[in-house]
C-alpha cells in the first residue's frame, strides 16, 4: 500500500519537477544575442587579468583586443596592417626609423585624449623590470629596450621611444624588423590609461586594482561592463571609439569554457555563438550534419616531439631521423585527429607570410630502419625503452598512443608513455628531465622567426640541447640584418634545413583550430593567426 | 463465562533448521479479577502463546496450526490485521519485560500514554492528555501533569514501568499480559510493581495473564499457575496444588531450585587476602561534562578462603567495586591492598604476574565469551598466556578443566553460540579457574539463567571453591541467593557500604533500614516457608 | 553546552594549523611553480615576480609572515590572478558553492532517506533491492559520468532542461544538484535503511504495535526518528564533504563555485589560494561536524537534556 | 587457533561449526550473494587467462578501421584506435582488479590496525590519532598526489600506496566506531582480567569481532578504488596508455559516448556488475557474520 502510492507519488513530484523547470520553449541565449547584437563566446578559461602588460595567455587576448587598440590594427580578412589610433606611419629607408601620427579623435573611455605620450609612458610600464611583464621581449627590437628591461639601463629617455609632438610617436629599432608592426598589435604593446592606473597604486604594481571592472579605463570599441571570476566578461559597446560607427556588435560575453564536452553542449543548446574547440570526436558528425558551423582552418602553430639531444640513445642523430621517418603522419592526421591537424615534417608551418619550409624526410619505414641499424640497432634489437612525455590531455594522449605503437611496429622499439599535469611537465621539460617530449608552439605573429629563434644555443625555449654554431649566425646576425624578404627566407631555409638534419626536434603537425561558429555570426574569417578583429564581427538577426 | 479463552492453541516455527513447537496444543481460560500465570524458562514458549493471539508473533516464520482464542465473542485467530488492531491495546493490553525499551526515547511520557486512547477513542489531545494525568497519578507518578512532558530516561526503571503499566491500563482493558513485567527490577522496586498490579487489577476487575520464569513472584500473585515446558502445559492448577503437590518432575524441579534459606557454605578465617581502604571511584561523564562517582569511600576485608556476599540494587556501584578490586579499573583514591601489596596503581604490565591469581566470572554468559573462539581456545588461552602447562599438556588439561566445570569433553571444539546458557557460563567459570587462582569475583553469575540452571551452577561454584581452596567475592542482586552462599555479606547502596556482617547477623538481625526494606521486599515469602522441607535437591 | 562547543573548537585549532604548515610545505614542494609557463621567462622577470609575492625570502620566513596575515583575517594575494585577493575569491565561490551544495544535500536527503525508508520497511524484497541498488550504483556513479549524462538526456535529447550556468535561467540548478547529491543520497539511503532496520527490531515498536497503532503510525511517529539518526549525524560530513568535492560538478556545468577556484588553484600553483582554499575548507569540515554533532545531540533527547544542565 | 597440537585424543571430537562455517553456510543460503561470488569468482579467472583467452593484442591498432559498433570480428566494437574493445576490457579488468583488491587491501591493513588501535586505546591516545586523521582528510589530495609521483616516480606499488592512502581514513574511522563498542563486551574485559597484552586482545577478540561493518565498507571501497585509479591515472599517475582498466576506459567512454556509445556501455556494464556481485557478496557476508543471526 505505502510502497505503490508512495513511488507513485516521488515520481509525479519528480515529473511535475522536471516539466516545472523546463527551458524548452524559452528563447536561447543565440537566438536573443542575434536579436540584440551580442555574441557570446567561448573563450576557453578565465582570464588572469586584464592588465595588457602583466597577462600572457589567449583567454585574456580576445578580451583585451576589444577593450584596447594599440597603434595599428589588422584586417581579419588579409591579416594585413591596417591603421590603429595612428592614421598613418612612415618608414625610415633602413627601416629603423618608424613614426607614427595619431588621430585626433581616439579617445579614452572617459573621455580623455589618446596621446603619443600615453604610448611612451605605458612602453616604459612594460618594460620596466620593476613590472617583470613576461612578454617584454616584444619590446626588444627597439633601441636599448632589452638594455632597459633588464635594469643595465635606468634611463628610459635613451630606449627609442621618442613623442615628437602630442600625437606623433617615433620609434628607433637596432635592426630592421619586417615584424614590427605585427608586433605593434600585440596586447603587450597596447597603451593603458596612466592615471587610472596610477590612481590605484603603483605603475608597476602588479597586485593593482586598476583593471577591474568599474575602475579599467580602455580605448578599444568596446569597455568592460561586467567581471564574475569563472562565470563570465561582458564588454560593451564603446560609444567614444573613433571608429563606433563601424562596429555592429553591442556587446560580447566571453565564457571560460575550459571543458570542451560541456562547450560544445553550450553550443548545441544555443548558448554559444562560438566555441575554442571542438571535441575531436565529434567533428565528422559536424562536418557531415552541419559543415557551415564547423570552422576548421590552418593555424600558425607547429605539434611536435622535442628529444633531449643530451641523454643516450637520442643523442644520435641518426636515431632521431629515424625516429622521425618512422612517424606516419598522414595517416594519424586522417584517423585519430579526424583530419584536423595536418601532417608536417617542418618546424615552421608552410604558409608564414610566404615563407617555404625545406623538406628533408618523409614518411620511410624502410629508411627509417636502414639509419637505426646504421645506429647499431639492427630490427631495434637492444634498442633501450625510453619515455614519451605528454601533458595531460585527450589530444595528446591520442597522438602519442598512435606514435608508441607506429614506433613498435616499424622499428620495434619500445616506448613508455608518460603523462604530467601542467606545471611538473613544464618542471621536466626545463629541467631537461624527459627523452622525448610533445611540445606546440603557436606564432606571437607571422615571421618564421617566431619559430626558428626557439633554437639558438641555450634559448630560453630551446629545451633540447641542440646547438649549432651556423643555425645561431644565421639567426641571431645575418638574417635580423637581412632587408630582402627573399635573401632573408633563404637563410631560414638554410637554417631550418640544419635544424632538421640534426632534428633535435621531430616535427609531427600543423596545427589547425576548430570553432564551432553559429552561422549568424560574420565577419570572423579564417585567418592564419586565428585572429578576429572585433570591428569587423556583426550578426545577423534571425528572420 | 471467562474473559478470554484458549483452546488447544499450536503455533509452530517453519526456520530452515525445521519446524519448531513453540506453542503446542495449550489450553486455559482468564476469569475477570484473576490471574493466570504461565511459568516456564527461557525458550519454553511462554510468549508466543501471548504474543501470537494479539497477531504480534512474525507470521511466517510462525504459523498457527490449530487453536481457537475466544474473546468478546470473536475468535481472534480469524481476525484480519485490522480487525486485530482494534483489539490491541483496547481490549487486551501488554506490560512488556523491559522498562528501560518498551518506551520510544524520542517522545514524551505524555504522547506515548496517551496514543491509545486517541487511537481507539478518537480522543481530541486536550481530553486525552486529562485523562492521561489521571491515569499516571493512579500508577503512582506525583507530579502527573509535569511528568507527562518528562522524556523517559527521566524516569527510573520501576517508574517506567509504572508508566507502562498506566499505558496498558488507559484504554480501561479487560485482559492485561504482563510479560515478566518485574524481572528487570530491583527487589524493592519489584514488591511495589507487584502491589500495583494487584491493587489496580482488584479495582478494575482486570484479567491478568502473568507471565514468569520466577516461582517466587508468581507465588505472591498468581491465583492459577501453569507451568509450561516446550511448548506444552505440564501442569495447571491454583497455587497450592502447584507448590504443595506438584505433579510434575519438572514442576518438581522448578520447585527444588529454588535456594534455601539454608546456609551451604561455612567457613571461618581471619586472615586478610584483600583489603580495601577507604576506595572510591569517579567516572568521567558524557563528553566530559560532569563526574560520577560510583564508590565512594568504602573500606572491606576479605578474608582468605571465604565466601562474601556483596549484596546491592543495580546502580548501588557493586560491581564497579569489583572491578575495582581485580585492577579493571583504577580507583580515584584509597588503596586496593592484595596481599599485602598495595597494588592500586600498578600498570598493567606490573599487573600480569596477578592476574594469574585474580579472576573473574561474568554475569552474562553470551557477552562474556568470544563468539569466535572454539571452548579449546578459550580455554587454553590463560593457560598458554601463564604458562599453566607445557604445550605438551595442554589438550590434557583442558579436558581436565572441562571435568571438573561439568562440560562434555566431546564438545572442546564447539563455539560458544552452539551452548545453552548454563553451559556456557560453566565455559566461562573453566576459564576463570584454569590459572587456579586464589581469588576470584563473581559479579552476578547466576542471575542471567533458568532458576533450575542457577541452582547447579552455584554448586558448581561451591564445589569448586572448597576443591581449590579459593577465597571469592560473590556479586549479587539476589539476597537468596546470597544467603545460600555467602560466609559473610557486605551491603551497598548508592555507592557507599551500608552494613556488614554474617549472613546471620545481616538476615536475621539488619541493623540498617535500607538492609530491612531489602529483605521485606524478598517475594516468595510463602513459598519460602512451605516448601523448605522438601528441598533435597536431587538434580 | 557552551563548554563542549568551546572544547571542540579548541580541539579544532591544533588540526588546522597542522592542515596549513603540511599544505604550505607540500604545495612548495610539489614541482613546477606559479610562474612556470609555455614560454620561457627570463630570469629578470622571474626574480622580480618571486621578489613581488615573497618567494625569495627564506621558507620559514614566508611561513610566519602567512601565518602573521592568516591570523588577521588575510589569506593573501592570489598568485595566479594578479589583483585579486585570496579572500576575495573565495567569498566570490563560496555563496554558489554552499547553495549548490545545500540543494544538493536537500536532494540527497529527500530521495535518500525515502528509499532507504522503504527498503527497510520490507527487507528482502523487492521493495528494498530495487531502490538498493540503484543507490549502489548512486555511490559508485562518479559525477564526471552522471553529469554529461543527465545533460545528454535532460537537456539536450529531452531538451527540458539548461544544460549549464548557475542562476542564468530557470531550472539551471536542477541538475547540477542533483548530479553533486546523487552519491550522497545513496549514502544516505544505505545508512537510514540500515538505522530502520535496527529500529524496527526495537522493543518500543513492539510495544507501538501493541496498543493498536497502524502500520503508517509506527514507522512514521515512533521509528522514523531513531532511525534517521544515523543520517543526521552523517550530514555534517556530507555538507563539508560537497562543498569541496564539487569541482567536476561545476566544472562540467559550468559554475563559478569554489571546488573550481580550488581545483584550477592546483593546477595553476596558485599557493596562497591553495592554502586559503584548504584552510577553509578544513574549518568548515570542523564546523559541520561540530554542527551535526550538536543536531544530533538535539534530536537525541538524553543528549539535549545532559547539555541543558 | 591452535589445532595444529591437538594430540590424537581430539581425533574423535565432534568438530564444532564454528561462526565463519555457520556464515559460509548461512552465505550459501543466500542466492544473490553466491551469485556475486560465481561472478566474481568467474571475472578472476577470466581475467587471468586474459592473454591466452584474449581475440587481438590490447596495443594492436587499425588507424584505419576507427571505432565501429560491436560486429562479428569484434564482439564489442572498437575504439578510435581500431583495437578491439572486448581485448581492452579484458586487459583493463586485470588491472582494475589487481588496483581494486591490492589497494583496498593497503586501505584495510592500515585502517583496520590504526582504527583498532585508536578505538582500543581511547581517551588522549584516541583524540590525538583521530585529529591526525582529520587532518590527513583536509590536506589537498591532488598536491599530495603529484608530488608522490614526482618524489617516488611512476609505478603500480605507488598507486596502490596512493589509493590505499586516502581510503584508510574512512577504514579507522569506522573500525575505530566498532572498537569501541565492542571494547565494551565482558569477553574483552574477561580478556584483560586474564592478563592478556592490548595487542593480543585487539587482535584475538577486537578484530575478528568488528569485521562485518569492515566487508561491507571493503565492498564499497572496491569499485571507488577502481574509479579514483582513473582519475590518478588522468593525473598521470597510475596505468599509462596503452594499457588501461575500467576506469580509464569509462572515462574515456563518457567523451565519446553520443558518437562511440559501445565505449562507455560495455566498460560501464563490466564495471555495474562487479559493483554489484561484490555489494551482493558483501551484503551476504555480512548477514551471515552477524552474531545475532547465529542465535536461532
Amino acid at each position: 500500500m505505502i510502497k505503490t502510492t508512495g513511488f507513485l507519488r516521488l515520481s509525479l513530484l519528480l515529473s511535475l519537477l522536471i516539466t516545472a523547470c523546463s527551458g524548452g520553449d524559452t528563447e536561447t541565449r543565440v537566438v536573443a544575442g542575434n536579436r540584440e547584437g551580442v555574441l557570446h563566446f567561448g573563450n576557453y578559461g578565465e582570464p588572469q587579468g586584464l592588465d595588457p602588460h602583466i597577462v600572457t595567455g589567449v583567454p585574456e587576448h580576445y578580451i583585451l583586443t576589444s577593450l584596447f587598440e594599440g597603434l595599428v590594427t589588422k584586417n581579419p580578412y588579409t591579416l594585413d596592417i591596417e591603421p590603429g589610433v595612428a592614421e598613418s606611419w612612415e618608414i625610415s629607408e633602413d627601416g629603423l626609423t618608424y613614426t607614427f601620427h595619431l588621430r585626433d579623435d581616439a579617445k579614452w573611455s572617459n573621455g580623455d585624449p589618446v596621446t603619443a605620450e600615453d604610448f611612451r609612458w605605458s612602453f616604459q610600464r612594460a618594460t620596466s623590470p620593476l613590472l617583470g611583464s613576461e612578454y617584454s621581449y616584444m619590446y626588444y627590437p627597439i633601441v636599448n629596450a632589452e638594455a632597459y628591461n633588464s635594469g643595465n639601463l635606468a634611463d628610459f629617455d635613451q630606449v627609442g621611444v621618442k613623442v615628437l609632438d602630442e600625437l606623433t610617436l617615433q620609434l628607433q629599432l637596432h635592426s630592421p624588423t619586417p615584424y614590427l608592426l605585427q608586433l605593434l598589435d600585440h596586447y603587450s604593446l597596447f597603451p593603458v590609461h596612466r592615471a587610472t592606473v596610477e590612481a590605484f597604486g603603483d605603475a608597476t604594481d602588479r597586485l593593482s586594482n586598476w583593471a577591474r571592472e568599474g575602475n579599467i579605463v580602455t580605448n578599444g570599441s568596446f569597455v568592460l561592463t561586467e567581471w564574475q571570476i569563472n562565470s563570465h566578461v561582458r564588454v560593451e559597446k564603446n560609444p567614444l571609439y573613433w571608429d563606433a560607427d563601424k562596429v555592429k556588435l553591442n556587446a560580447i560575453v566571453f565564457y571560460p569554457t575550459e571543458n570542451q564536452i560541456t562547450e560544445e553542449r553550450m553550443f548545441r543548446d544555443g548558448q554559444l555563438h562560438w566555441t575554442r574547440e571542438i571535441p575531436l570526436e565529434k567533428i565528422p558528425a559536424y562536418q557531415q550534419d552541419q559543415p557551415e558551423v564547423t570552422r576548421i582552418a590552418p593555424y600558425l602553430g607547429s605539434y611536435f616531439y622535442m628529444m633531449n639531444t643530451t641523454r643516450p640513445p637520442l643523442d644520435d642523430a641518426r636515431i632521431r631521423r629515424a625516429l622521425a621517418m618512422a612517424v606516419d603522419r598522414d595517416l594519424i592526421a586522417e584517423t585519430v585527429t579526424q583530419g584536423v591537424y595536418r601532417g608536417s615534417t617542418s618546424l615552421v608551418p608552410p604558409g608564414t607570410k610566404g615563407y617555404e619550409p625545406p623538406k628533408t624526410f618523409s614518411f620511410d619505414p624502410e629508411g627509417a630502419r636502414h639509419l637505426l641499424a646504421e645506429a647499431g640497432y639492427p630490427d631495434g634489437e637492444g634498442f633501450p625503452a625510453f619515455d614519451l612525455l605528454y601533458n595531460t590531455h585527450e589530444d595528446h594522449r591520442k597522438i602519442a598512443v598512435a606514435i608508441q605503437q607506429m614506433w613498435m611496429q616499424n622499428l620495434n622499439i619500445t616506448v613508455n608513455l608518460v603523462n604530467q599535469e601542467w606545471k611538473v611537465y613544464l618542471d621536466s621539460q626545463n629541467n631537461m628531465n624527459y627523452q622525448v617530449a610533445r611540445r606546440g608552439w603557436i606564432g606571437d605573429y607571422v615571421d618564421p622567426y617566431t619559430f626558428l629563434g626557439m633554437y639558438i644555443t641555450d634559448g630560453g625555449n630551446n629545451k633540447t640541447g641542440f646547438s649549432n654554431a651556423r643555425y645561431d649566425e644565421i639567426i641571431l646576425s645575418q638574417a635580423p640584418s637581412e632587408l630582402d624578404q627573399e635573401k632573408r627566407y633563404k637563410l631560414y631555409r638554410e637554417a631550418e634545413t640544419i635544424l632538421l638534419e640534426e632534428m633535435p626536434i621531430l616535427p609531427i603537425f600543423t596545427y589547425q583550430y576548430k570553432h564551432l561558429a553559429s552561422t549568424n555570426l560574420k565577419g570572423m574569417p579564417d585567418n592564419i593567426m586565428d585572429y578576429y578583429n572585433w570591428k569587423y564581427a556583426y550578426l545577423e538577426p534571425d528572420e | 463465562m471467562s474473559l478470554l479463552s484458549v483452546d488447544n492453541l499450536s503455533v509452530h516455527f517453519h526456520t530452515r533448521n525445521g519446524i519448531v513447537r513453540a506453542v503446542d496444543g495449550i489450553s486455559f481460560n482468564v476469569e475477570a479479577g484473576k490471574t493466570f500465570a504461565i511459568i516456564g524458562e527461557s525458550g519454553s514458549g511462554k510468549s508466543v502463546a501471548c504474543y501470537s493471539i494479539l497477531g504480534l508473533v512474525p507470521m511466517p516464520p510462525g504459523r498457527f496450526e490449530s487453536g481457537q482464542v475466544m474473546f468478546q465473542g470473536q475468535d481472534l485467530l480469524s481476525l484480519s490485521e485490522k480487525e486485530l488492531r482494534k483489539v490491541r491495546g483496547k481490549g487486551i493490553s501488554i506490560i512488556f519485560q523491559d522498562p528501560m525499551t518498551t518506551l520510544n526515547p524520542f517522545l514524551k511520557i505524555g504522547d506515548q500514554l496517551i496514543e491509545p486512547l486517541r487511537q481507539h477513542f478518537g480522543m481530541d489531545k486536550k481530553q486525552a492528555w486529562q485523562k492521561g494525568i489521571e491515569i499516571l497519578e493512579e500508577v503512582g507518578i506525583k507530579n502527573a501533569a509535569q511528568r507527562m512532558n518528562a522524556w523517559p530516561f527521566e524516569f527510573s526503571g520501576g517508574m517506567r514501568q509504572r508508566v507502562v503499566i498506566a499505558m496498558a491500563l488507559v484504554t480501561e482493558p479487560e485482559i492485561i499480559i504482563a510479560d515478566e513485567p518485574t524481572t528487570a527490577l530491583d527487589v524493592t522496586v519489584q514488591a511495589q510493581i507487584l502491589k500495583l498490579l494487584k491493587e489496580l487489577q482488584e479495582r478494575r476487575n482486570i484479567g491478568v495473564i502473568f507471565i514468569s520464569h520466577d516461582l517466587s513472584v508468581v507465588s505472591d500473585i498468581a491465583d492459577e499457575i501453569a507451568v509450561m515446558q516446550s511448548g506444552v502445559f505440564v501442569e495447571k492448577g491454583n497455587c497450592d496444588s502447584i507448590f504443595n503437590a506438584p505433579q510434575h518432575e519438572y514442576t518438581r524441579k522448578l520447585l527444588a531450585a529454588v535456594p534455601s534459606e539454608q546456609k551451604i557454605h561455612s567457613y571461618d578465617a581471619d586472615e586478610v587476602l584483600i583489603r580495601v581502604e577507604d576506595v572510591s571511584v569517579e567516572f568521567a561523564g558524557a563528553k566530559g561534562l560532569e563526574t560520577i562517582k560510583a564508590v565512594s569511600n568504602v573500606s572491606i576485608d576479605i578474608r582468605k578462603e571465604e565466601i562474601l556476599g556483596l549484596v546491592g540494587e543495580s546502580g548501588s556501584g557493586k560491581s564497579t567495586l569489583g572491578r575495582t578490586i581485580l585492577r579493571l579499573l583504577e580507583p580515584s583514591s584509597g588503596k586496593v591492598i592484595y596481599d599485602g601489596r598495595n597494588i592500586s596503581h600498578y600498570s598493567s604490565s606490573q599487573m600480569k604476574p596477578l592476574r594469574r591469581q585474580v579472576q573473574m566470572i561474568f554475569q552474562d554468559p553470551y557477552a562474556s565469551l568470544n563468539p569466535r573462539m572454539t571452548v579449546y581456545d578459550t580455554l587454553a588461552e590463560p593457560l598458554l598466556l601463564h604458562r599453566i602447562c607445557s604445550k605438551k599438556e595442554l589438550d590434557e588439561t583442558v579436558f581436565a578443566l572441562m571435568d571438573s566445570v561439568g562440560l562434555a569433553r566431546e564438545s572442546v571444539l564447539r563455539y560458544p553460540h552452539e551452548f545453552s546458557g548454563g553451559q556456557r557460563q560453566r565455559i566461562a567459570i573453566g576459564r576463570a579457574i584454569a590459572t587456579k587462582p586464589s581469588f576470584i569475583v563473581a559479579d552476578e553469575p547466576v542471575s542471567a539463567l533458568d532458576v533450575t540452571i542457577q541452582a547447579q551452577i552455584l554448586d558448581l561454584l561451591l564445589k569448586l571453591v572448597e576443591e581449590y581452596h579459593l577465597t571469592m567475592l560473590f556479586i549479587s542482586h539476589d539476597l537468596g541467593v546470597v544467603r545460600y552462599l555467602s560466609d559473610r555479606i557486605v551491603v551497598m547502596h548508592d555507592g557507599k557500604l551500608v552494613e556488614t556482617g554474617s549472613v546471620e547477623d545481616v538476615f536475621d538481625n539488619p541493623s540498617q533500614e535500607y538492609t530491612r526494606s531489602l529483605l521485606n521486599a524478598i517475594p516468595g515469602k510463602t513459598l519460602l516457608s512451605t516448601e523448605q522441607v522438601q528441598s533435597t535437591g536431587d538434580f | 553546552m557552551w563548554r563542549f562547543i568551546g572544547f571542540r573548537v579548541l580541539q579544532a585549532i591544533p588540526v588546522i594549523l597542522s592542515v596549513i604548515t603540511v599544505t604550505f610545505f607540500l604545495v612548495r614542494a610539489a614541482p613546477g611553480g606559479p610562474f612556470d609557463t609555455e614560454k620561457a621567462v627570463s630570469e629578470q622577470v622571474r626574480a622580480v615576480l618571486e621578489a613581488r609575492y615573497q618567494l625569495d625570502l627564506p621558507l620559514h620566513e614566508q611561513y610566519l609572515s602567512y601565518l602573521g596575515d592568516l591570523f588577521k583575517g588575510d589569506m593573501g594575494p592570489s598568485f595566479y590572478y594578479p589583483g585579486r585577493s585570496v579572500n576575495d575569491l573565495i567569498f566570490q565561490g563560496l555563496p554558489i558553492t554552499a547553495e549548490l551544495g545545500f540543494y544538493a544535500l536537500v536532494f540527497a536527503l529527500f530521495i535518500g532517506s525515502l528509499a532507504g525508508v522503504f527498503a527497510a520497511l520490507k527487507p528482502n524484497s523487492a521493495q528494498d533491492y530495487v531502490p538498493m541498488s540503484i543507490a549502489m550504483v548512486g555511490i559508485c556513479m562518479p559525477s564526471f559520468l552522471l553529469g554529461p549524462l543527465l545533460v545528454l538526456v535532460f537537456g539536450i535529447w529531452l531538451d527540458v532542461m539548461p544544460i549549464s550556468g548557475w542562476g542564468n535561467s530557470p531550472g539551471d540548478k536542477v541538475l547540477p544538484s542533483i548530479t553533486l547529491g546523487a552519491m550522497y543520497a545513496a549514502y544516505i539511503a544505505r545508512l537510514s535503511r540500515s538505522g530502520m532496520l535496527e529500529v524496527m527490531n526495537q522493543d518500543y515498536l513492539r510495544t507501538a504495535r501493541a496498543k493498536g497503532l497502524p502500520e503508517h503510525v509506527v514507522v512514521l511517529k515512533h521509528a522514523l526518528r531513531g532511525g534517521l539518526l544515523p543520517v543526521i549525524s552523517y550530514l555534517g560530513p556530507a555538507f563539508a564533504a560537497l562543498l569541496s568535492g564539487s569541482f567536476v560538478v561545476e566544472t562540467v556545468f559550468q559554475i563559478p563555485g569554489l571546488g573550481r577556484f580550488y581545483i584550477q588553484a592546483a593546477f595553476n600553483r596558485d599557493y596562497t589560494m591553495i592554502l586559503g582554499t584548504t584552510v577553509f575548507l578544513s574549518t568548515l569540515i570542523v564546523v559541520f561536524n561540530l554542527l551535526s554533532d550538536i543536531v544530533a545531540a538535539w534530536l537525541n533527547p538524553r543528549l539535549r537534556y545532559q547539555f541543558r544542565n | 587457533m591452535n589445532s595444529t597440537q591437538h594430540s590424537e585424543l581430539l581425533d574423535n571430537i565432534i568438530r564444532g561449526t564454528s561462526l565463519w562455517e555457520d556464515a559460509l553456510y548461512r552465505l550459501r543460503q543466500n542466492k544473490l550473494a553466491m551469485i556475486g561470488m560465481v561472478y566474481l569468482i568467474f571475472m578472476v579467472i577470466i581475467c587471468l587467462l586474459t592473454p591466452w583467452i584474449a581475440p587481438y593484442g590490447y596495443e594492436e591498432q587499425n588507424l584505419r578501421l576507427g571505432a565501429v559498433p560491436p560486429n562479428a570480428e569484434h564482439w564489442l566494437g572498437t575504439d578510435t584506435f581500431g583495437r578491439d574493445m572486448l581485448t581492452r576490457i579484458l586487459y583493463g579488468g586485470r588491472l582494475s582488479l589487481l588496483v581494486g583488491f591490492i589497494a583496498t587491501a593497503v586501505a584495510l591493513v592500515i585502517g583496520v590496525t590504526y582504527g583498532a588501535i585508536a578505538g582500543y586505546a581511547g581517551g588522549k591516545t584516541d583524540n590525538v590519532m583521530m585529529r591526525l586523521v582529520d587532518i590527513f582528510y583536509a590536506l589537498p589530495y591532488m598536491i599530495f598526489i603529484i608530488l608522490l609521483m614526482v618524489v617516488f616516480g611512476r609505478n603500480l606499488l605507488l598507486l596502490f600506496l596512493a589509493i590505499g592512502a586516502v581510503e584508510w581514513l574512512v577504514m579507522a574511522r569506522i573500525v575505530r566506531g566498532q572498537i569501541q563498542s565492542l571494547r565494551q563486551q565482558e569477553y574483552v574485559e574477561a580478556a584483560m582480567s586474564l592478563g592478556l597484552s592490548p595487542a593480543a586482545i585487539i587482535i584475538k577478540h577486537l578484530i575478528p569481532n568488528a569485521l562485518g561493518p569492515v566487508i561491507v565498507y571493503t565492498t564499497l571501497t572496491i569499485p571507488n578504488v577502481m574509479l579514483l585509479e582513473a582519475f590518478l591515472s588522468f593525473l598521470g599517475l597510475g596505468i599509462q596508455p596503452p594499457q588501461s582498466s575500467w576506469g580509464v576506459l569509462i572515462s574515456y567512454g563518457v567523451e565519446t559516448m553520443e558518437e562511440y556509445p559501445w565505449l562507455l556501455i560495455f566498460p560501464g556494464l563490466v564495471l555495474t556488475l562487479t559493483l554489484f556481485a561484490l555489494n551482493f557478496l558483501g551484503d551476504g557476508l555480512r548477514d551471515a557474520l552477524d552474531p545475532k543471526a547465529s542465535k536461532d
